[in-house]
């Protein structure tokens, strides 16, 4: 009775009664989905109005925006931005929406609310760990936040913190003390956190499957969040000691990443030894198979999604979910494509350029599975379905110019341009945003009760579709042009006549930004006036959908599930319509 | 209530007046003047290159900015250097005006600032692009400011006696000193190296002259009321 | 709302690819001037191609599909791909792998040609000091020997910027230092690049050259100018509040010219 | 097994390996700590390739010596160790109580020998940031975070086993729980068996 023992534990709590054991402190999956959808949420907002100020100093260098002094006097003397607060907005926003957003929400956030539900169980297998991981995430983001506060301001070493700016204190730069000093402590305390929900998934997964539920008949999305557990479980535990040995460099005088005689601000530095190019090794060998960790999730929650509203099964349902799997498995294997001019063996580009560009081939396969898969459907536009087919677009967009940027060769030329920064973000940012944006009107019903706005849905999506394109696009040009990244300002000869482009750009993204204003609206006034939502609104087949809306605290108020069905069994004769449910009995089966 | 502000404005009055009478009091003080120079071959004064930044590049085109560290003229003169009591001093006036500091042509002007301490000076950006001014105190707090252009001038002052190295972050070339002294009785030598401490009251001082490449040296002078002594300071130059 | 889809899809492709197509000089490669930039750009446009054309057409399908999916009556049974996943995984594995494969090669060539020759002994040997936030350049001089580098002894006020020691290394007194790379067209060049503080990056856009200049480390990089001009090298790794800022000018003078300066600067040291 | 709402069983799906979810999540809890392990390893190998100045700086008497004692305390406790699981599956809870406490102890013992080991050092002049012997300061930023890493997991683990041992004998926890603890325990004994070679012998004169 190994396994009754063991589960045990899974079930015995009942059903908190005080309010904080309801919403704060609260071990239900359901309530620590939507407190970690929540701070994503919050963590977007702020990533948004950081994207929003540097593009107004990209565009007009020398513009006042009024209150930024209040924001920070030396940052902004007489409101013009300096550059280091610049480069201090850019790292957080980097941070902010790599870790806290792209990390939290698609994986994190509807993976704690549905895998348990998707599976048949009625919670993860360790509530408590799992709450503990949303409340030390919170810690991470609150102590990222405190470094707007410290004195000299956020750090401005970017998202990937390269050392030795990085290493070295505030002689590199005002926001290299403190600032720098609370963003290694927040990211390590952020593995920690990913690390925990990582063993809870997995075990989640693969344990607590109800009756039937083979990992034959997992959704996609469970596949995803399973398998990004899998690479979450590896890449965090590499940045976890790299932020540390980065913090011993910092405050215990160690020199891991320092080598010796440097001089900065007139100042010889102590360190001796030590290899910029180990931090880089590090946090790569995270950096890259973080990526997937964002869009992984989306893929599997784009994969569910579609299926629904196109009334027919995706084609090659184990197709995709090994391409997941051998984009996980690679994602190893290419750390150092994105080091291909950083002075190591040039040899090594070569070796680390082929696993990159082989990547490609799964992913090409997926696109070309959504894409053969809406052939021949009638398919019902919903916002949802509009957000899945936008991400399949932008998805495509931003893989593309992967193709440039795998080979060392052109990668000379395109380095630190912004046609990595249009890459990135297409493939990485916008397709997962677009995935959360689907998930969001898609699930919405079920985690709330409340159905969402459709036209105010579609309004935002067209403005959102269209503006993304407008924002990204230019930016391969400008990339193309040798426009470099990460510049305050462009006062260089061959870049001047460049900034008309980034006015373009910066005006679309203040666009596009306010555009999510309707969406968060839409967000806020359906949970409130939305009318209810009936327990299967979309037609849908997989587990979430034969649960009241909003589910029970068990989720299934203790019914036995016995999983008879694949979970995409759509355009069918069903017992009620054109599909029938994962849980439907085995007779339903028509044909 | 009334008492409270009473003893502050009282010690204000009482300190005023002391520091006024201090200041007035000598009505013919006595007067050291002098030059500094140099022995040997001091270093060469090198060209700037300033073509990273192309406005100051085309500003300076017709005569490169030269290299200010060690600045000498004729009849080995020394510029830029700074005499002043270091000891003896019988009380000083606070230094109460504003003093400049500007940055101009990738320039620091002046390229040594001498003040007291607690004296207000403003730092100014007359270029039109971004300056980044970095002091170097050891004991004074340390601070790193950047000036895009068109900012207004940002007020600064320190409130111990130091010799802090100033430098541009983003100009490298950029190099000057802020010289904080708790002595109003100090001068900063000219082009000619000549320099001229006015109204001191009868006694015996030190006087010190700080080079920021040849570093210090000291005399003990003696002046009367009313009189006028004459001394040189001469500092040993190598080329390298 | 699916024709629309359909659409705008296609317009966003088309614009998006005119503009690639019918690109000003402003938003397209400036000239290449260096012996093995013609690899590099044939490069980059083979990828263009191959991939541009995957871009439309995916972008195209997905468009017609939905469009086409928009116009179905109620009761439309579905239709599934003709073959289902196979021609998928099989034009994914044969178009993509083959394209890959043939790039990799290429561009293996091509990267092998610029990082993996060795420099030509004959090369002017020039020393790169990086900075916050400013390149610096050393010339042996006369004597044609590099003064050693003492990092204690770099003082930027006094224009000691490689931290030489002219006082007991007599190499180093007539090392000539500038704040703009002026070489000498059409000879092989050998920079030796290191950085006083962080990690900076040497780029300049017409010689098809990137770098990335490591502190603690001596990084070799050799190439040959073929024209003539002045052109902007810039820092590209991001390296403090005045990464923007960091610059220098690539002179590319006639032998004639360069010695000629060479020997003016060499007066003024 | 009980459900929170109506008390009839609920049917799960095997489980691939038959594995319960805490024995689960403990082996890929070991896996993920294992990487972070040999990043730290990377670390150090990468820094002393890099370092010409690299000196051996360990005496076979104390250090190594030291070093072998301390490998045969912590390779016993894993002998205890499996007497304590083994004993658990048997029902025998006293026995399996009693050698959950010898692990315990042994543990114990080696995190001491360890914490005088390391004063010792620190007596020598040895810090994160520098080197008595005027070699690479390198390694005493390894030494010490190599085996600080693991004297962490040894004292967690032996936290963890005086939690477990008393739980077990008052029937608060159950053999499963025990095997975890093993599981733990085990991987904390093989990564020494990294550093111990790699950190010690790699560096004795």
């Amino acid at each position: 009775m190994s396994e009754a023992q063991a589960h045990a534990e899974v079930h015995h709590h009942s059903p908190p009664t005080s309010f904080i054991g309801k919403y704060v402190f609260s071990v239900d999956h359901k309530v620590i989905g939507l407190q970690y959808y929540g701070l994503g949420l919050l963590a977007v907002i702020i990533g948004m109005v950081l994207s929003w100020l540097m593009r107004l100093h990209l565009g007009w260098s020398t513009l006042a925006i009024p209150g930024l002094e209040k924001l920070s006097a030396a940052g902004a003397p007489g409101n013009v931005m300096t550059p280091e607060y610049y480069l201090s907005l850019m790292t957080m926003h980097g941070t902010i929406m790599v870790f806290f957003v792209l990390t939290n929400v698609p994986f994190a956030g509807f993976g704690n609310y549905f895998l348990p539900i998707q599976v048949g169980a009625a919670d993860m297998s360790f509530p408590h760990m799992n709450m503990m991981s949303f409340w030390v995430t919170f810690t991470a983001f609150l102590v990222l936040m405190a470094a707007f506060f410290v004195p000299g301001g956020p750090p401005l070493s970017g998202w990937t913190a390269y050392a030795p700016l990085s290493a070295v204190g505030v002689e590199a730069g005002p926001g290299q003390g403190t600032g720098q000093t609370l963003w290694a402590i927040s990211i390590a305390i952020f593995c920690v956190a990913q690390l925990l929900g990582a063993l809870n998934f997995i075990s989640t997964t693969l344990d607590l499957r109800t009756k039937g539920m083979s990992l034959a008949r997992l959704p996609f999305s469970a596949w995803a969040w399973f398998i990004t557990s899998v690479i979450g479980l590896l890449a965090f535990a590499v940045l976890l000691p790299a932020c540390i040995l980065l913090f011993l460099d910092r405050v215990a005088g160690t020199s891991f990443f320092i080598p010796s005689g440097l001089v900065i601000s007139d100042k010889m530095q102590a360190h001796t030894g030590g290899s910029p190019l180990l931090w880089q090794h590090l946090f790569w060998f995270f950096g890259h198979p973080e990526v997937y960790i964002a869009i992984l999730p989306a893929v599997g929650i784009v994969s569910h999604i579609l299926p629904v509203f196109m009334r027919k099964p995706l084609l090659g349902p184990r197709v995709l979910v090994g391409c997941m799997v051998a984009i996980g498995f690679l994602s190893y294997m290419v750390w150092g494509h994105h080091m291909f001019v950083s002075g190591m063996n040039p040899f090594s580009a070569i070796l680390f350029s082929v696993p990159t560009l082989v990547i490609t081939i799964p992913a090409t396969i997926a696109t070309l599975l959504w894409i053969g898969s809406v052939y021949g459907s009638r398919m019902r536009f919903t916002t949802a379905a509009l957000f899945c087919l936008g991400f399949i677009s932008v998805f495509i967009s931003g893989g593309i110019s992967g193709f440039f940027l795998a080979q060392p060769s052109i990668d000379t030329y395109l380095h630190a341009t912004y046609f990595v920064v249009a890459h990135f973000h297409f493939v990485m940012g916008v397709a997962a945003i677009f995935a959360m944006f689907a998930g969001t009107y898609f699930w919405m019903p079920k985690m709330t009760g409340r159905m969402m706005n459709e036209t105010l849905g579609k309004v935002h999506f067209w403005l959102t579709f269209v503006g993304v394109y407008c924002i990204f696009m230019p930016m391969h040009y400008l990339g193309l042009a040798g426009n470099v990244r990460r510049y305050a300002a462009f006062t260089d000869d061959f870049l001047s006549p460049l900034i008309p482009v980034h006015q373009f750009i910066t005006i679309a993204a203040l666009i596009t930004g306010a555009a999510q204003f309707i969406f968060l609206f839409n967000l806020i006034w359906s949970r409130l006036r939305g009318p209810k939502a009936p327990d299967n609104p979309w037609q849908a087949t997989s587990l979430e959908w034969s649960t009241t809306s909003p589910p029970p605290f068990d989720n299934f108020g203790g019914r036995q599930l016995v999983v008879n069905h694949q979970p995409y069994e759509y355009g069918v004769e069903g017992p009620d319509g054109d599909y029938i449910m994962q849980t439907a009995p085995e007779a339903a089966k028509a044909r | 209530m009334k008492m409270k502000l009473f003893v502050p404005t009282l010690v204000v009055l009482l300190v005023s007046a002391a520091l006024a009478t201090l200041a007035v009091a000598p009505p013919a003080g006595g007067t050291i003047s002098g030059k500094v120079t140099y022995t040997g071959t001091p270093p060469k004064m090198k060209p700037i290159d300033m073509s990273k930044e192309p406005t100051c590049a085309k500003e300076h085109a017709a005569s490169p900015v030269m290299t200010e560290n060690v600045v000498t003229g004729p009849g080995n003169s020394v510029e830029w250097a700074v005499v002043y009591v270091s000891a003896g001093d019988q009380g000083s006036a606070p230094g109460t005006q504003t003093l400049k500091f500007d940055q101009k042509g990738c320039q620091y002007i002046p390229h040594v600032l001498a003040m007291q301490v607690n004296q207000p000076f403003e730092i100014i950006n007359n270029d039109p692009f971004l300056h980044n001014i970095h002091p170097l105190p050891k004991i004074n707090p340390e601070w790193n400011k950047s000036q895009p252009p068109g900012t207004p001038p940002q007020v600064e002052k320190y409130d111990k006696p130091e010799f802090i190295p100033v430098k541009c972050n983003v100009h490298p070339w950029m190099h000057g000193y802020f010289v904080v002294l708790n002595t109003s009785h100090y001068s900063l030598t000219g082009s000619d190296g000549s320099f001229k401490i006015a109204g001191l009251p009868p006694g015996k001082y030190t006087l010190t002259a700080w080079q920021e490449q040849f570093g210090t040296q000291t005399q003990e002078v003696t002046v009367g009321a009313g009189e006028t002594k004459s001394i040189g300071f001469v500092f040993k130059a190598l080329p390298y | 709302m699916g024709k629309l889809f359909g659409v705008v899809l296609t317009v966003i492709t088309l614009v998006s690819t005119a503009i690639f197509i019918f690109h000003g000089n402003l938003l397209w490669l400036p000239v290449d001037i260096s012996a093995h930039g013609h690899g590099v750009d044939h490069q980059l446009m083979e990828t263009m191609y191959g991939s541009g054309v995957l871009f439309v057409a995916s972008q195209l399908l997905l468009g017609l599909f939905v469009w086409q999916a928009a116009g179905r009556k109620e009761g439309w049974k579905y239709k599934t791909f003709p073959g289902g996943a196979k021609p998928m995984v099989i034009s994914a594995i044969a178009l993509v792998g083959i394209e890959i494969l043939t790039l990799s090669f290429v561009g293996s060539r091509v990267w092998a040609g610029v990082y993996l020759s060795p420099p030509d002994p004959k090369s002017l040997q020039i020393d790169v000091q990086a900075g916050q936030f400013a390149f610096y350049f050393r010339y042996a001089g006369a004597d044609g020997q590099f003064g050693g580098l003492h990092p204690d002894k770099i003082d930027e006020g006094s224009g000691n910027f490689f931290g030489l020691n002219p006082r007991d290394d007599v190499a180093a007194r007539d090392d000539v230092v500038v704040a703009s790379l002026v070489i000498p067209v059409n000879r092989p060049i050998l920079l030796t690049m290191h950085s006083k503080d962080v990690i900076h990056s040497f780029y300049v856009r017409e010689l098809r050259i990137h770098q990335d200049i490591v502190p603690g480390l001596m990084i070799p990089l050799h190439f040959t100018a073929t024209q003539t001009g002045r052109f902007e090298i810039v820092c590209t790794q991001l390296c403090g509040l005045g990464h923007y800022q960091m610059k220098a000018y690539l002179d590319v003078k006639t032998q004639d010219d360069f010695d000629q300066w060479l020997k003016q600067q060499e007066a003024a040291q | 097994m009980e459900m929170a709402a109506g008390h009839h069983p609920i049917v799960m799906e095997k489980s691939p390996y038959g594995i319960p979810p805490g024995k689960l999540a403990m082996w890929c809890f070991v896996i993920s700590d294992a990487v972070t392990f040999s990043a730290v390893l990377f670390a150090y190998g990468y820094l002393r390739v890099g370092s010409p100045d690299w000196i051996a700086p360990f005496q076979f008497f104390p250090t190594i010596v030291n070093g072998l004692v301390m490998t045969f305390v912590l390779l016993t406790s894993g002998l205890t160790m499996l007497a304590a699981v083994e004993a658990a599956k048997q029902g025998r809870t006293a026995a399996g109580t009693r050698w959950l406490w010898a692990t315990c102890a042994l543990g114990a013992l080696f995190a001491v020998l360890h914490l005088l080991e390391w004063r010792r050092m620190l007596e020598e002049g040895w810090r994160l940031f520098q080197n008595p012997t005027g070699g690479s300061v390198h390694f005493g930023a390894a030494f010490f975070s190599v085996t600080g890493l693991h004297l962490l997991h040894v004292i967690g683990g032996v936290i963890a086993l005086a939690i477990i041992a008393i739980g077990f004998a008052r029937g608060k926890y159950n053999r499963i729980d025990v095997e975890i603890t093993g599981i733990y325990w085990h991987f904390v004994d093989l990564v020494w068996m990294f550093v111990f070679p790699l950190v010690y012998l790699m560096n004795a004169k």
